[in-house]
C-alpha cells in the first residue's frame, strides 16, 4: 500500500490529536522528577524573608501562556505563602493582562490579600533593555503610576522601594526579546539583583548557560514540565501537571514516528540497492 | 445576559481556534480570516497599551500636571513626532534624528551588556577547577564544559585552514553543538505540544464540557 | 547635512552610554538616566508608526482592490473596534476616555476590549503555534532520517532529551541502583543540558556576543550607517 | 552574691572593649554605597543594623548572625550623609552603637577595570582590522563547508533540468542576516547564469524583492548573460508568515527544484521548509544565525552554515572590507577568549582566582 505524502500527513496530525486528546480525558497520573534548576529557583524564594518586596515580570503573550501562566500563578502563590510583596511588570503589552489572570486565579485562595499592600500591578512599558536600566536608577520614573492609575508614591508597598536594588528577587517569564536575558544583564550582570525565571521550552537550552557558578541565573523553569515540578515544590496540583500525561504520551508518539520514519527510510535505500 | 454573552464568547472562541487548525487541512478563507482579524487586534492592541501606559503617564500626564516642571519632556516629545515623520516620504528625512538618537543608545548598552554578560562572564563561568567537584560525572561534566566551551569557540574561528591537527578542536566543536542541537531540537519538541495541550484543554473543558 | 547630523548624534549618545558605565561621577550619570527616559518616549513613538504603517498598508490592498483584501477588510474592521473600545472604556483596571463603562461591563461580564482579547485575541494566538505541533510530528516521521556520525548524535541526544523531560524516562529506568543512578535517563538528559549543551550554548553566546559588539562599535563610530536608509 | 557581681560588671566590660562599628564610603564608585564593618563580642547571638532616614525612621538594611563582619548597604544617594544604628543581641541582653559617614562620587569605578580593559582591546583589535582591509589587505578565510556545496547543487540542477531555489529568510531588510543572504544570492545567481540554470527566489517583503532583483540582475550582467534574467522568477509571495511558507511548500511540490538554499533569519516555519524539500529530495543548504532553527535544519539538509559561518561566508564572497575587518577583529577576540579561559582553568588548578577575579570585576 503507498500512500500520498499529503495522506501521509493527515494521518499523522489525527493520529496526533487523538494522542493528545485522550490522556486529557482520562488522565493517568504519572509522576515525575524535580530538576535541580527548578530546585534552585525554589530556595531562592522560600530562603527570602517576609516583607520583602519582589518584581515578577509578565514578558509574554497568550501564544505561549499554557508554559508559562501555570509558572506565574505558582511563583505568585510561592512569594504569597511567604508573605512576600509582588510587583508585576511587563515588557510585552499583552503581559498586563497575562498578570491580572494570574492574581484573579492566585487571589482566589488567598482573600486576604489586598492590592497595593501585598501587590501590584505596574503595566508595560516599552523599550526592553534601557527600560530596564532606567528601573536600575529610579522606579517612579518610570512607572509614575500603576495600572489604576494611582500614582507610585501612594502605593502603600513601594514605600521604601525606589530603585531595582531595593528588589529581593526578580523573576522574568519570558517568551522571546525583551525577557529573562535583558532582566539578567541589567538587574542582575550590572545592579546585582538575583535574577530568576521561566522560559518557554525551546529557549531553554540557550540559557542554560548563566546558570552558572556566578549564578547570573538563579535557576530557571523550561517549560511545562518545569512549571508542573514547581507546583509540585510547593504542594499544589495545579494546570501544568495535569496537563504531562498528555506531554509524555505525545513525546512517546513523536518518538514512535521518528522510528517508523527511519525504518521506512531504511527499507526504502535498501530496496533502490538491490 | 452576562450568562448568554459569556457562552457566546466561549463559541467565539472555539470558531477561532478551530479556523486556524483547518490550515492543517489545507489553505482556506476560515483560517484568512481568522488570521487578519489577528493581525488587526493586535494592532489595536498594542496602540492602546501605548497610548495608556507610555504615552499618557509618562508624557501627557506629566506635560499637563507640572508643565514648566517637565518642560524638557518636550525634547522627546518633538523627537516622537519626528519619527511619526516617517509615514510620509517628502518628511521622510526627519525621522533619522529620532532613529540615531535610539540607534546610539541601544549600541552603546548593547555593547555594554553584552560584553560583560555574554562574554566576559561566560568567560570567567569557564574558568573553573574540575577537578573541585565530588563526584565522578561531575569532574566529568566539567572537564565537557571547559573542552565544549574552547572547542566550540575556535569552530566559529575563521582564519586558520581546517587541516592537519587544527581540524581537531573544530570537529569536536562541531560534536558538541550537535549535542546542544539535539537537545534544543528535544525542547521545542516539548514546547510545540505543550501549546496544543493548551488549546486541546479549552477545546474539551471550556468548549465541549467534556472534562471538568 | 542630512546624514552627517543624525551620524554625529548617535557617536555623541553612545559615547556618552559607554563612559557612564565606567565613570560614576556626574554629570554623565544624570545625563544617560535623561536618556534613558527619553528613549521610552520615543519608542512608543516608533511602535505606534508601526502599527499606523501597518495599517495604511491594509489599507491600501483594500483600496487597490488587491488579492485577498477582503480578509484585510476583516482585519480592519476587527483593528477599528479593538482600538474604539480601548479608548473609550479602556482595559481591566485602566479606565478610559468615558471611564470604566460599568453598564456595558455589567452586560458583558467584563470590558469590551478584554472581551475581544479573552475570547477572540487569545484564542487565535494560543491557536496559531500550537499548528507547529503538527508540522513537529510530520517532520519527525518525514526528514528526521539518521544519516552521518553527526546527525546521529544530534538525534541520539534529543531522544534522551524527549524522554528524559517525561514520565516514561522516570518509569524506564527508574529501577537502576542508587550506583547507576548517572544512567537514569531523566538524570542523563540534566547532565546534557548542564555540561555539553550549556558548553556549546557558551561558545555561540561568545561568538554571537563578539558580533554584536562589533556591529555596536560600527554604528557607534559611524561605519556602519545603514540603519539611515538610502542615500537620498 | 558579691562574686556575682564582679562577674557581671567584668563581663560587661568586656563586651565593650572589644565591640566596634564603622562605616565608610564605599571607594571607587558612584557614591550610592557605603561599607559597615563591625567586630563584637563572640558572645553575639544576633546582629541587626539600622539605617536612620532623614526624619530619624530607622529602616533595616542588614541581619547577621557573625560577631565579626562586613555588609555594604546599596542605594544611597550619592553625596549625603547617612547614621546607622547596630544593635547587637546577646544571651539576656543588647547593646547599640552608632556610626555614620558620607557617600561620595568618585571618577572610576575599579572594579570594572578588567571590564573596560578587555572591551577596549576588542575595540582597538576591529578597528584596526578594517581599517587594514580598508587599505587592501587580504585576510585569509577558512573553508566554509555550506559554499563548496553551491557548484555541486548548480550542476546537479543543470544535468536533471530543473531549476534551483533560494529563500533569502522571512525578515525584513534591516536584518543583517537578510544582508548576508542577498551576498550568497549573488554569488550563486553568477553560477546559475554562467549554467543557464532558472533561478527562483519568492521574498517575504517588498524592500527585499527590489533587493534581491537587484542583486540577481547585476550577476548576470557581470557574467555577461543579461538576457538570461527573468524578474518575474524574483517575485513577492505574501507578507504572512504562514502564507508564505505554504506558498513555498506549493512551489516545491510543483516544480521540484533540484537544489533549495534557505539562508537568511528563519523562525519557527523552517521546520515546514526543510520538511518539504527533504520529501521532494533537492539538495539542501541552509544557513541561519537562529540557534533554536538550526537542529531542524541540520537533520533535513545536506549542508548548514551554523551561526557566525553565514556572516563569514558573506564577507568572503563580498569581500567588503567592512565585512571582511570586523570579521577578523572578531576572530581576534575569539582567541583571546580561548587564551583567557586555558590560562584560567590552568590558575584555578593551582589555586590562584586573581585572573577570574580581575575578569569578574570584584563581585559586591
Amino acid at each position: 500500500m503507498k500512500l500520498s505524502p499529503v495522506a501521509e500527513r493527515r494521518i499523522i496530525f489525527t493520529v496526533l490529536l487523538f494522542a493528545v486528546a485522550l490522556p486529557l480525558v482520562f488522565p493517568i497520573g504519572w509522576t515525575t522528577e524535580i530538576s535541580e534548576y527548578t530546585r534552585i529557583a525554589y530556595r531562592l524564594i522560600e530562603e527570602t524573608d517576609e516583607n520583602k518586596v519582589v518584581i515578577i515580570s509578565f514578558d509574554y503573550d497568550p501564544s505561549t501562556m499554557t508554559e508559562l501562566q501555570p509558572m506565574a500563578e505558582a511563583m505568585i502563590e510561592h512569594a504569597f505563602k511567604k508573605n512576600q510583596r509582588v510587583i508585576a511588570t511587563a515588557l510585552w503589552p499583552m503581559g498586563v493582562q497575562m498578570a491580572e489572570q494570574a492574581f484573579d486565579k492566585v487571589c482566589s485562595h488567598y482573600p486576604d490579600k489586598e492590592r497595593g499592600v501585598d501587590y501590584t500591578n505596574l503595566g508595560y512599558k516599552v523599550g526592553g533593555m534601557v527600560t530596564i536600566q532606567a528601573m536600575g536608577r529610579s522606579l517612579s520614573d518610570v512607572y509614575p503610576v500603576d495600572n489604576q492609575n494611582t500614582p507610585y508614591e501612594e502605593i502603600p508597598m513601594l514605600q521604601n522601594v525606589r530603585r531595582l536594588r531595593d528588589i529581593a528577587w526578580i523573576s522574568s517569564l519570558s517568551s522571546g526579546v525583551p525577557g529573562l536575558k535583558e532582566w539578567m544583564m541589567v538587574a542582575r550582570d550590572s545592579y546585582q539583583v538575583p535574577v530568576t525565571g521561566g522560559c518557554t521550552a525551546i529557549s531553554a537550552p540557550g540559557f542554560f548557560p548563566y546558570v552558572n557558578e556566578q549564578r547570573q541565573l538563579h535557576g530557571l523553569l523550561g517549560g511545562l514540565k518545569a512549571a508542573s515540578e514547581y507546583e509540585s515544590l510547593i504542594g499544589r496540583l495545579g494546570s501544568a501537571t495535569t496537563k504531562m500525561d498528555a506531554q509524555s504520551i505525545a513525546h512517546l508518539l513523536i518518538l514512535i514516528f521518528i522510528a517508523i520514519g527511519n525504518i521506512k527510510a531504511w527499507h526504502g535505500k535498501k530496496g533502490r540497492q538491490q | 445576559m452576562i450568562q448568554i454573552m459569556h457562552v457566546f464568547g466561549i463559541w467565539l472562541a472555539a470558531f477561532f481556534t478551530l479556523s486556524i487548525f483547518s490550515f492543517l487541512y489545507k489553505d482556506n478563507p476560515f483560517y484568512k480570516f481568522a488570521e487578519q482579524v489577528f493581525v488587526g487586534l493586535s494592532a489595536a492592541y498594542w496602540l492602546v497599551y501605548i497610548i495608556y501606559s507610555i504615552m499618557v503617564p509618562n508624557l501627557f500626564a506629566k506635560l499637563i500636571d507640572d508643565f514648566s516642571g517637565n518642560i524638557v519632556l518636550l525634547i522627546p516629545a518633538t523627537l516622537g513626532l519626528m519619527m511619526l515623520m516617517r509615514l510620509h516620504p517628502k518628511t521622510q528625512w526627519l525621522s533619522r534624528y529620532p532613529i540615531s538618537i535610539m540607534i546610539g543608545t541601544t549600541a552603546g548598552i548593547s555593547m555594554l551588556r553584552y560584553m560583560k554578560s555574554d562574554i566576559l562572564e561566560q568567560v570567567t563561568a569557564t574558568m573553573i577547577n574540575p577537578f573541585s567537584a565530588n563526584t565522578v560525572s561531575g569532574v566529568l561534566g566539567n572537564l565537557l564544559l571547559i573542552i565544549g566551551t574552547i572547542t566550540g569557540v575556535y569552530f566559529f574561528y575563521f582564519s586558520k585552514k581546517v587541516e592537519g591537527i587544527y581540524k581537531v578542536p573544530s570537529k569536536i566543536g562541531i560534536w558538541f553543538l550537535m549535542v546542544s542541537f539535539g537537545a534544543t531540537f528535544g525542547y521545542t519538541v516539548m514546547a510545540r505540544i505543550s501549546l496544543l495541550i493548551g488549546r486541546l484543554e479549552f477545546l474539551l473543558s471550556d468548549w465541549l464540557h467534556i472534562i471538568k | 547635512m542630512k546624514r552627517s547630523l543624525p551620524l554625529i548624534f548617535a557617536f555623541v549618545v553612545g559615547i556618552i552610554v559607554l563612559i557612564s558605565e565606567f565613570i560614576p561621577h556626574r554629570p554623565f550619570n544624570q545625563i544617560v538616566s535623561t536618556l534613558e527616559n527619553w528613549f521610552m518616549i520615543i519608542s512608543g513613538f516608533a511602535i505606534l508608526l508601526g502599527q499606523i504603517s501597518l495599517i495604511r498598508m491594509n489599507a491600501n490592498k483594500i483600496a487597490n482592490r488587491l488579492p485577498d483584501w477582503q480578509y484585510h477588510l476583516a482585519g480592519l474592521v476587527s483593528f477599528a473596534l479593538m482600538l474604539i473600545f480601548g479608548l473609550l472604556w479602556g482595559m481591566q483596571e485602566t479606565p478610559g476616555l468615558m471611564g470604566d463603562g460599568q453598564g456595558i461591563s455589567a452586560y458583558l461580564g467584563s470590558k469590551p476590549f478584554d472581551y475581544l482579547f479573552e475570547n477572540a485575541y487569545m484564542p487565535l494566538s494560543a491557536t496559531l503555534f500550537s499548528l507547529l505541533a503538527f508540522f513537529i510530528a510530520s517532520a519527525a516521521y518525514r526528514a528526521f532520517i539518521i544519516r552521518g556520525f553527526e546527525s546521529n548524535l544530534l538525534m541520539i541526544t534529543a531522544v534522551i532529551v524527549i524522554i528524559g523531560r517525561t514520565s516514561i524516562g522516570t518509569m524506564l529506568t527508574g529501577w537502576l541502583p542508587e550506583s547507576l543512578s548517572f544512567w537514569h535517563i531523566p538524570n542523563l538528559a540534566d547532565f546534557i543540558m548542564e555540561f555539553p549543551n550549556s558548553a556549546a550554548q557558551r561558545a555561540i553566546l561568545i561568538s554571537a556576543g563578539l558580533g554584536i559588539v562589533g556591529s555596536s562599535l560600527r554604528i557607534i563610530l559611524g561605519i556602519e550607517r545603514s540603519y539611515l536608509g538610502g542615500d537620498k | 552574691m558579691k562574686h556575682g557581681m564582679v562577674l557581671v560588671f567584668l563581663f560587661t566590660i568586656t563586651i565593650l572593649c572589644a565591640n566596634s562599628f564603622h562605616a565608610t564610603d564605599s571607594p571607587w564608585d558612584d557614591g550610592k554605597a557605603i561599607d559597615l564593618f563591625w567586630e563584637l563580642s563572640p558572645m553575639t547571638r544576633q546582629v541587626s543594623i539600622h539605617r536612620l532616614n532623614e526624619n530619624g525612621n530607622p529602616v533595616e538594611v542588614h541581619k547577621s548572625t557573625l560577631a565579626e563582619g562586613s555588609f555594604t548597604d546599596y542605594g544611597l544617594e550619592a553625596n549625603t550623609h547617612y547614621q546607622y544604628r547596630l544593635t547587637a543581641y546577646f544571651a539576656d541582653d543588647n547593646l547599640t552603637l552608632m556610626a555614620d559617614s558620607n557617600t561620595r562620587e568618585q571618577w572610576f569605578f575599579l572594579r570594572k577595570l578588567g571590564f573596560l580593559l578587555l572591551l577596549l582591546i576588542v575595540s582597538c583589535a576591529i578597528i584596526y582590522y578594517i581599517r587594514a582591509a580598508r587599505n587592501g589587505n587580504e585576510f585569509f578565510i577558512r573553508r566554509i563547508a555550506g559554499l563548496d556545496s553551491m557548484e555541486e547543487a548548480v550542476g546537479r540542477a543543470t544535468e536533471k533540468g530543473r531549476p534551483i531555489l533560494f529563500v533569502p529568510g522571512i525578515s525584513d531588510l534591516d536584518d543583517i542576516q537578510t544582508i548576508a543572504s542577498l551576498t550568497i544570492l549573488s554569488h550563486l545567481a553568477e553560477r546559475s547564469a554562467e549554467y543557464n540554470t532558472e533561478l527562483i527566489v519568492p521574498c517575504r517583503f517588498s524592500m527585499v524583492l527590489s533587493a534581491a532583483r537587484e542583486v540577481v540582475k547585476e550577476a548576470y550582467i557581470k557574467v555577461g548573460r543579461p538576457d538570461a534574467y527573468k524578474a518575474d522568477n524574483i517575485f513577492y509571495l505574501t507578507d504572512d508568515q504562514f502564507g508564505f511558507v505554504a506558498g513555498i511548500d506549493g512551489i516545491m511540490l510543483r516544480e521540484k527544484p533540484a537544489a533549495n538554499f534557505f539562508m537568511g533569519s528563519f523562525y519557527a516555519e523552517s521546520l515546514i521548509l526543510a520538511e518539504t524539500g527533504f520529501a521532494t529530495g533537492a539538495i539542501q543548504t541552509a544557513g541561519t544565525a537562529q540557534a533554536h532553527q538550526l537542529p531542524f535544519f541540520v537533520v533535513s539538509c545536506d549542508y548548514t552554515l551554523i551561526g557566525e559561518e553565514l556572516f563569514a561566508a558573506s564577507a568572503y564572497l563580498s569581500k567588503d572590507p567592512q565585512q571582511l575587518g570586523s570579521l577578523k577583529g572578531h576572530d581576534f577576540g575569539k582567541l583571546m577568549i580561548i587564551v583567557l579561559i586555558v590560562l584560567g582553568v590552568i590558575l584555578e588548578i593551582l589555586g590562584i582566582s586573581a585572573l577570574k577575579e580581575f575578569i569578574a570585576g570584584a563581585v559586591s
